[in-house]
Formats: structure tokens, C-alpha cells, sequence
């Protein structure tokens, strides 16, 4: 199997730190719920997850950021990718199950920092592997 | 490969003139000394220091990681190889353990740090670390360094006390209490002794999601390894390393790293009713390619071992569930029986999904415990490290820090809590 | 009067009332003991008394079980008791529901232990069995010999304030809430004791059971579809505009029931979703792309199979807990049999 | 929910997109759809060529009706 070349790759996130406006981005508001919610309705166009939805050892809820990764379905073939569509649902699951988390107070907004830059670094590499963040080297 | 652990019972820790361990087991340590080494490292703003015994009403939070002071005393290379020192292979020779006693790294990486020590009270039931003789590291960082730099620091910081502590009490002439020999020769040299014997083995899946959830072995980021061979006794010369310290109930620290209890499990009996063939480590990256190929080569691995049994532990709960159970269905349809050892996060009521992935072929899993259990910590008497972190730690909610100082968390917040290496007898069942 | 104080909760066939025909009764009370109370009486002898009864048809309770659990509650608190029984139900699918629901009720909102009792295959089970002490009991009513003994014992105990033990030793049903425990053994040790018996091909016992489904045999097919009466149902959230029966948009607790009387198509503007798990925007452009009724209609004028039966069946699918299907699919089967149906069609997204 | 209506001996057809789903939750005659946001239709199609697939698909869930099987079965 060749190295897949990005044939259509996006990243669908809620991120500010990503930086305004890049290529292949698309910019969700609504919490990880909103970024979810519109990676559901890719899956079920037949969208694949190409990074896992639970990146990183956060219960969704608690974690203001989420940024995905997804593929855009091989020739005319809609139909959905099993494996993708199970980990939405368990994504989804564990977001109905966590508790919203306010990020208020004084820790909140040194907190939000940190997540939104934690969020970036988990999520770089796996950008920078599907051309989304900087030219592949390796 | 023989490795000798030397093991020197330590039953108390106090602050000394110099670094030592008395004949009564007493550690006592020069804290200038330990500072002053520390402090070599220019990235800290301040560093503290402190002790905590088992019983006292004490809270350690937030903690970083937990290391177990050893150094090497006979044979090729130093503990912690490619973190501190060279990258000779280790577990060989004779390795000096200060048995009973650990170094913690506590200190703010990120404002959503977590990790909480209770050294009595409800709290210390759920931490495996409320039973050593704690010597505590708690750091402020230089102002604006970056967090991938912070976190080396603290991280290098807790490997050289542990080495520092080891070191200055076994020159001081600290005897071991007790020996525990470990061998195992080589592959052809193991089927041939105990030919009828079911050759088993043990998936070691490393946190290895990026900053803060990484994992090293021999001082290289096991992000970038691809499934590979370790020798048992080369983990306890803390050839496997804790970069992890988010979701602090299931994040191995050094120290289960350093006292893996699958390995001396299946040491105990290798011989008896099984054959421990070895160890192949694997990783939990975030891209799904990367985790096929973990999962495909790691179970070849096996194969080409002749491996009948496996026994599979994942670190971390979500995205590593998929690795898990990916590396349960692919070992199950070579033949190879597993058996998984996970935690779960069944809610806070019990009644949710427990994991984020399921096969049929998982039919043998050990529980290491549901982590959203809610607990009600007491107000201690101290605190090591920072409190005004609790209401945002991962496991707590706003108001989790109550007035009266006591804490009503998460087992998840808990350093160790539901350590899926099966290090403590906490398990859970359905009622 | 000796100890504690006890109402009984069942329904209009137990109480004496009447069977079926008196389905529709509203909640009514009694002082003292009716049918099966007596055994409990007896068997509570000198710990506690049956102080009062109170009773409700089935299908008053299933059609407006809001208003019906209200009630209930609030005749059961006239008698201030300090536990309630319901039921046993055995395989009464709708008074094991309502069982169920009364004793969830009781928990939530009274406070009182409260035990209940019905055929582990009964609907109410899976429905409540998280919040519910419930204990099995045969499939037929002859089993209550064996049930009222259970439940008392149970009754009793948790009315001592005595923490419940394990489900299979104390004799009520798993109510599959996990919660944490001691081992004396280590978790690795206990992974390599299970390899070493896996390995021997001896029996061993998980300690996580993956989840598992059980299956139902296939249905005989139809022999005239000419001659058929075809059902349409749906839990793809089709609903009349305006939702107004509000089904919730994830994880319905409920479904309705509508008729297709005099209706050819389900165009936009007589039906929309309420569906919270997919985009909405095709179904309400055409409802017909989630219920065919279009495609149904021309079926049945042009004589493919004998008559699509008025009333069709909705509700929210995705996310539904394996329980809320259970409790559709049994009432539901119900009601299409009694209206001579011969075959039906469900459509999910 | 299929489940509990065959019990009844009332044949049932599940058309619907997750195929793997229906059959853990144990549908024994399934008709794979189109796609999750419209399972019975394609809005890239015209209104003639929607109906027709609808009809197609309707008219494979009613022999599958008609069908005798033993175990759980994809039309």
C-alpha cells in the first residue's frame, strides 16, 4: 500500500491557536460538541477519521479543544467507514456522559491557554503527517 | 541477561547531615546537596523540597511522576540509560534499590495540572504512593520557558534525585536486606528448557499520545518506535521512563515502570506453569495508520517468537482502548489467547460504557477499577505543592476544593488510583 | 400495629378489579392488604404491615404514565410508609413497566427503599434495573409462592439500613452498575492466573464482560403479499411538523403513534424530523427519504401487497438504550398483532 | 426494538444504513440504505431518479419479507 498522499484531508477544529485561516481548515464554534457534530455528519458522508476522535487522555467534556482529522471518501464510494463511525459513537458517548466543564475563575483562563496549546502539540505531528501543517520530511 | 537486585529495606526519611541509610533503615538526606544538584539545571525559577511519611496528614499535589531511588552497582551501564547517561544496555549485573522509599516531581507544568498523594486518610487507599517514604521535588519555572522544556527539566530533575539518593546510600555502606535474582537466557536457550511449557509473553503498550502523555525507552520518545523486543530485566534499570502526566490514575509512572508487576508475575512463574518468552513493547500514537502498524507488528512479533499467550496492558483510557482491543482481535485471530488488563470509566454512577472499543475475542480482561468513582478526601493537616488546581483537574469539577479544605474528586485525579498494570488489588465487579 | 409500614403497588387484574376490560382505570387506594398482599402480610408477620394498596390499570398507566406515577406517588405518600412493595408482575410486559417505573419513582422522589419483582425477560427489567431492586420471579402468576419470600427478605433488609451484597448471592437481579472492589490479588497476578487457565482451556471468569446481544429466531415469511396487511415504522425521528408528542431528539424515552389516513406522501410540509443524530436537512426537505410512504402508497393502489395499515409507529433510534427498544418493540408487537398485521418494515438512518 | 416484534411471529425487515449494527442488535432480515442523513433517498438526484431507488429499495425490503431464512441475512 502506497503512502497515502492526502487525497482530500481536512482538519475540523475549535481551536484558535491553529492561526486564522489555513488551507484545510475549517473552523467550528460550539465546543468540542460543535467540532463532533460536524465530524458526524462528514463520517456519515463517508468521511474517515484519520487521527482517532479521543487524542489525548481527556474526557471530551473537559477539554474546551478538539481538532480532527478526517479523509474525504475515495472515489464515489459514500458509504461509511465502520471503523470510523464506532469511534464517533463512542466519541459522542463519552461526551453525553462527561460533565461540561466551566473553565471559569482565575486558574480558568491560564488553563484554557495550556489546553489550547496542549491541543496543538498532540494534534500537530498528525497534521504534519497529512500536509496540513508543514511540508512532510520524514 | 542476569540482573541482581539488591534491595535495602528503608524504614523512615529525614533530613541529615549527609545523604545516608542508617542501620535502623532511617534514609536521611543532605538537603543542600540534593538542591544544589538539582538547581545545576538552570531552567528553575525555585526549587523545594520536602518529606512525607506513610500516616502523616499530608497531601502531595500536583503530582508529576513518582521514581524509585536505584543505581547501578555491577554491570554494563547506569540506571535510566539515554535520560541521565549513556545508552549502554542495562539489566545485567547488580542494580542497589532503596526499597520503601521514592522521589515525587510535584510542581505546575500546565494550569490543569492533576495528581493528588494522600499519605492518610481515605485518599492514601487509592494511591499505591502513600505507603513509601516520599522525598518531594516541587518546582517553579523560569518565567516564559516553554512547556516541552519545563517538562524535560522536572522530568530529569526527579530521575537525578532518584539516582542521587541511591548512589550516596549505597557509598555510605547501605546493605540490602534481601536479594531477587532475575534471569532470562536467550530465546532458543528458553524453548529448549522447558520445551511442553505454554510459551507466554506480555504487549506492553506505552502512553505515547505527545506533550505530556509521552513515554521514553532509552531516553528515545516511544513515538517514534515501531513494536519491538525488550528484556525484562532491562525495565528494571528504568530503561522505560514516564513522560506522562495527564489522567494521573492511569498514566504509569517511573516507578511501575521500574517495578512492572505483569513481568514479576510472570517471573514467578516461569519455570512452573508457563514459559515467559519476553516482552514486546508497543505505543498508543494518535493517527490510526500508526496505530495499525503498532498492533500489525507487534502481534507479528509474537508470532515469530512462537508465542501462545499474551498478556495485553494499554495506559490511558479513549483513543488507547483502540489499541487494546486492535491488539486483542489480531492476536486472537493468530491463535495467540490474551488476556487484557484496562481500567474503566464506567460515570460516576457505574452505569456507562466502561470502554471506548469492544471485540467479542476479548473474553479474558482484568479491571483495574472504575476511575470516575467519586471519593471524599479529609482536609489534611499540610499540603506539598499547590491546592488552587484541584477544581480544574482532570477527574474534579468547580467546587470539587471545598471550604473546609477537604476534596470530593474523581479516582482519576488520584496518582496510580487505576494503574492498568494491575499494580494495586483494586478491580470492580457488577452488582 | 408492629413495625414498619408498607404499601403495596399493583394493578387492576391483581387488585380484583377486572382483567383487560378494566385496563383503563385510574389510580385508586385501599387501607390494608389486596390478592398477594396477603402473602407479603404474612409473611412480614410481626416486622411489618401492609397498610395500604394501591392500584392502577395497565393501560391507564401505559398511556399516561407521567400523570399516572404522579398519582400513584401521591396516594402511596397518603399512607407515609416506610417502604413500598410493586408488583410481582412475572411476564405482564406492561405492568412490569409500570412496576418498574413506580418503584424508580419511589427511590427518586420519595426516598423509600422499595423492592419489585417480575420474569427477567419482562421489558420492565432492562428499563429500570439500573435504579430498581428487582427480584426474578417464574414467568406465571403460580410463581408467587416462591417471589413473595425473596422479596421480603430484600424488603426487609434494606429497610435495616443493611448495604445489599453481591446480585447472585442475595437473589436479585444484576442491575449492571459497576462499582469497585478489593481483590487479594494484584491485577497482573490475576491476568496471568486467567492466561494460565485460558491457555489450559479451563474455566475461568472475566472480570469486564464485553457487551453481547442475544438473538431471536427469524419469523416465517409471508405466503400472499397480495393478501398482506404491510406496517410502516420508523425510529428515524420522522414526526407531524412541530413534533407534538416532543420526542426527544437522542435517546428517546418514548414513541407515538400516527395515521396515515387520507395521507399520500410525507412531504415537508405535513411531517419534519426530530432526529438529533444526523444533519436534518434532507429529511425535512423529504420526509418520504426516511418514510417511503410515497413509494407505499402506489404499491398498495397498485395491488403489490393488500393494505398499509393506517397507524405507523416513530421514535428517535439513534443512541436508544438497548432497554427503550425492548419496551417499543414488545408494546408495539403487541398492538400491530392485535390489529391483524402481517408483515412490517422499519426504516433507521 | 426488531427483536422484540419478531417474538410476536411478525416477519420484519430493517432497512438501514449501519448494517453491523442491526445485526448485533439482532434484525434477521436487513436491507442496506443509502446513507445516514437520508436513507431512502440521494438529494443529488433528480426527484424521478430518488423515487425510483426508493422504489428499488422497498421492493427488495418486501421479498425480503417473502424470503424463508434460518439466521440473520443482508439482502
Amino acid at each position: 500500500m502506497i503512502q497515502k498522499t492526502a487525497s482530500h484531508v481536512i482538519c475540523v477544529t475549535n481551536n484558535p491557536d491553529w492561526g486564522p485561516g489555513r488551507d484545510g481548515f475549517e473552523y467550528v464554534d460550539g465546543g468540542p460538541w460543535g467540532v463532533f457534530k460536524r465530524a458526524r455528519d462528514l463520517v456519515h458522508g463517508g468521511w474517515r477519521f484519520l487521527a482517532h476522535p479521543l487524542y489525548g487522555n481527556f474526557n471530551p467534556m473537559r477539554h474546551p479543544y478538539r481538532t480532527l482529522l478526517l479523509e474525504s471518501p475515495s472515489g464515489g464510494d459514500r458509504s461509511v467507514d465502520m471503523e470510523s463511525f464506532s469511534m464517533l459513537e463512542a466519541a459522542l458517548e463519552s461526551c453525553r456522559a462527561g460533565m461540561a466543564k466551566n473553565y471559569g475563575g482565575e486558574s480558568g483562563e491560564a488553563a484554557r491557554r495550556d489546553f489550547a496549546k496542549l491541543d496543538c502539540e498532540l494534534m500537530r505531528d498528525a497534521l504534519n503527517r497529512y500536509c496540513l501543517w508543514a511540508p512532510v520530511i520524514s | 541477561m542476569r540482573l541482581e537486585l539488591h534491595r535495602a529495606r528503608v524504614k523512615g526519611i529525614r533530613w541529615g547531615s549527609a545523604t545516608a541509610l542508617a542501620g535502623d533503615g532511617v534514609l536521611q538526606v543532605n538537603r543542600d546537596e540534593l538542591l544544589a544538584l538539582i538547581r545545576e539545571d538552570g531552567r528553575f525559577a525555585g526549587v523545594d523540597a520536602d518529606l512525607a511519611s506513610p500516616g502523616d496528614r499530608v497531601r502531595i499535589v500536583p503530582v508529576k511522576d513518582v521514581v524509585e531511588p536505584r543505581c547501578k552497582i555491577e554491570g554494563d551501564g547506569e540506571v535510566f540509560p539515554g535520560m541521565i547517561g549513556d545508552v549502554e544496555t542495562v539489566g545485567q549485573g547488580k542494580t542497589f534499590v532503596l526499597d520503601g522509599a521514592a522521589v515525587v516531581t510535584c510542581g505546575k507544568i500546565v494550569g490543569f495540572q492533576e495528581g493528588i498523594i494522600d499519605m492518610s486518610g481515605v485518599g492514601a487507599e487509592y494511591t499505591p504512593y502513600s505507603v513509601t517514604f516520599n522525598l518531594v521535588l516541587i518546582f517553579r519555572p523560569v518565567d516564559g520557558i516553554e512547556i516541552y522544556e519545563y517538562e524535560q527539566a522536572c522530568r530529569l530533575a526527579g530521575l537525578k534525585a532518584a539516582l542521587y539518593l541511591a548512589r550516596s546510600a549505597h557509598e555510605s555502606g547501605a546493605a540490602a536486606d534481601r536479594v531477587e535474582t532475575f534471569e532470562l537466557p536467550s530465546v532458543p536457550e528458553l524453548l529448549s528448557a522447558y520445551p511442553k511449557l505454554p510459551r507466554v509473553a506480555y504487549l506492553y503498550q506505552l502512553q505515547t499520545q505527545g506533550l505530556l502523555h509521552d513515554t521514553y525507552v532509552y531516553g528515545l520518545d516511544a513515538k517514534r518506535l515501531i513494536a519491538t523486543i525488550i528484556h525484562p530485566n532491562e525495565t528494571m534499570d528504568g530503561a522505560i521512563v514516564s513522560g506522562n502526566c495527564v489522567s494521573s490514575c492511569d498514566k504509569n509512572s517511573t516507578f511501575t515502570h521500574q517495578n512492572n508487576p505483569v513481568i514479576s508475575a510472570l517471573y514467578a512463574r516461569h519455570g512452573v506453569d508457563l514459559n515467559f518468552v519476553g516482552v514486546i513493547i508497543s505505543n498508543e500514537n494518535v493517527t490510526l495508520i500508526d496505530k495499525r502498524r503498532s498492533s500489525a507488528y507487534a502481534v507479528k512479533l509474537a508470532r515469530i517468537l512462537g508465542i501462545e499467550g499474551l498478556v495485553i496492558s494499554e495506559e490511558g483510557f479513549g483513543n488507547p482502548d483502540a489499541d487494546l482491543i486492535m491488539n486483542c482481535h489480531r492476536a486472537e485471530i493468530a491463535g495467540i489467547r490474551t488476556v487484557l488488563i484496562t481500567d474503566e470509566y464506567a460515570g460516576r454512577d457505574g452505569a456507562s460504557q466502561s470502554l471506548a472499543d469492544a471485540t467479542k475475542e476479548a473474553d479474558a480482561v482484568v479491571s483495574c477499577g472504575n476511575a470516575n468513582m467519586i471519593v471524599e478526601l479529609p482536609k489534611m493537616d499540610r499540603v506539598i505543592g499547590y491546592t488552587d488546581y484541584v477544581d480544574v483537574i482532570a477527574g474534579g469539577f468547580s467546587g470539587s476544593l471545598r471550604a473546609d479544605g477537604s476534596i470530593e474528586v474523581e479516582l482519576q485525579a488520584i496518582t496510580g488510583a487505576t494503574c492498568e498494570l494491575g499494580f494495586t488489588r483494586m478491580g470492580a465487579k457488577t452488582l | 400495629m408492629s413495625g414498619y409500614r408498607i404499601v403495596h403497588y399493583m394493578n387492576q387484574f391483581f387488585g380484583g378489579i377486572g382483567g383487560e376490560e378494566s385496563a383503563g382505570i385510574k389510580p385508586e387506594s385501599r387501607s390494608g392488604a389486596v390478592g398477594p398482599g396477603m402473602a407479603f402480610s404474612k409473611a412480614l408477620q410481626g416486622k411489618a404491615e401492609i397498610v395500604g394498596t394501591v392500584i392502577c390499570g395497565d393501560g391507564y398507566f401505559a398511556e399516561n404514565m407521567d400523570e399516572a406515577v404522579e398519582e400513584v406517588l401521591r396516594l402511596i405518600g397518603e399512607f407515609k410508609p416506610d417502604a413500598v412493595i410493586t408488583g410481582p408482575a412475572f411476564n405482564a410486559g406492561r405492568y412490569g413497566t409500570a412496576c418498574g417505573s413506580v418503584a424508580d419513582a419511589v427511590g427518586k422522589k420519595l426516598k423509600l427503599p422499595v423492592v419489585s419483582g417480575m420474569y427477567q425477560e419482562n421489558p420492565g427489567v432492562d428499563l429500570y434495573r439500573k435504579s430498581v431492586i428487582i427480584i426474578p420471579t417464574s414467568d406465571n402468576a403460580r410463581g408467587i409462592k416462591d417471589a413473595v419470600p425473596a422479596m421480603t427478605n430484600i424488603l426487609l433488609k434494606l429497610l435495616s439500613g443493611e448495604a445489599l451484597g453481591d446480585p447472585r448471592t442475595e437473589g436479585y437481579l444484576e442491575r449492571g452498575i459497576r462499582v469497585n472492589t478489593f481483590h487479594p490479588r494484584s491485577g497482573a497476578e490475576r491476568a496471568v492466573d486467567m492466561l494460565v487457565l485460558k491457555m489450559r482451556g479451563e474455566k475461568f471468569e472475566t472480570e469486564y464482560p464485553m457487551p453481547v446481544f442475544d438473538r431471536v429466531a427469524p419469523a416465517d415469511p409471508i405466503k400472499d403479499l397480495k393478501g398482506a396487511k404491510i406496517a410502516l415504522l420508523t425510529d428515524g425521528g420522522i414526526v407531524p411538523t412541530g413534533n407534538p408528542d416532543r420526542i426527544e431528539a437522542s435517546s428517546a424515552t418514548k414513541y407515538a403513534t400516527y395515521s396515515f389516513e387520507g395521507v399520500r406522501s410525507a412531504t415537508s410540509d405535513l411531517y419534519q424530523t426530530a432526529h438529533g443524530g444526523y444533519d436534518p436537512t434532507y429529511a425535512n426537505q423529504n420526509p418520504n427519504r426516511v418514510l417511503p410512504l410515497d413509494v407505499l402508497r402506489d404499491m398498495e393502489d397498485e395491488g403489490v401487497f393488500a393494505k398499509l395499515h393506517e397507524t405507523w409507529y416513530t421514535t428517535v433510534g439513534n443512541g436508544t438504550p438497548v432497554a427503550n427498544g425492548k419496551k417499543f418493540g414488545s408494546e408495539i408487537g403487541a398492538q400491530l398483532k392485535k390489529d391483524g398485521v402481517d408483515a412490517v418494515i422499519l426504516t433507521s438512518t | 426494538m426488531v427483536k422484540e416484534i419478531e417474538r410476536y411471529g411478525l416477519p420484519i425487515v430493517h432497512i438501514c444504513t449501519i448494517v453491523p449494527i442491526s445485526l448485533t442488535v439482532g434484525a434477521n432480515r436487513i436491507v442496506p440504505a443509502i446513507a445516514i442523513p437520508h436513507p431512502l433517498g440521494d438529494p443529488t438526484k433528480t426527484p424521478e431518479e430518488e423515487y425510483a431507488m426508493r422504489r428499488a429499495i422497498v421492493e427488495k425490503a418486501l421479498s425480503a419479507l417473502q424470503t424463508p431464512i434460518t439466521e440473520q441475512t443482508v439482502f
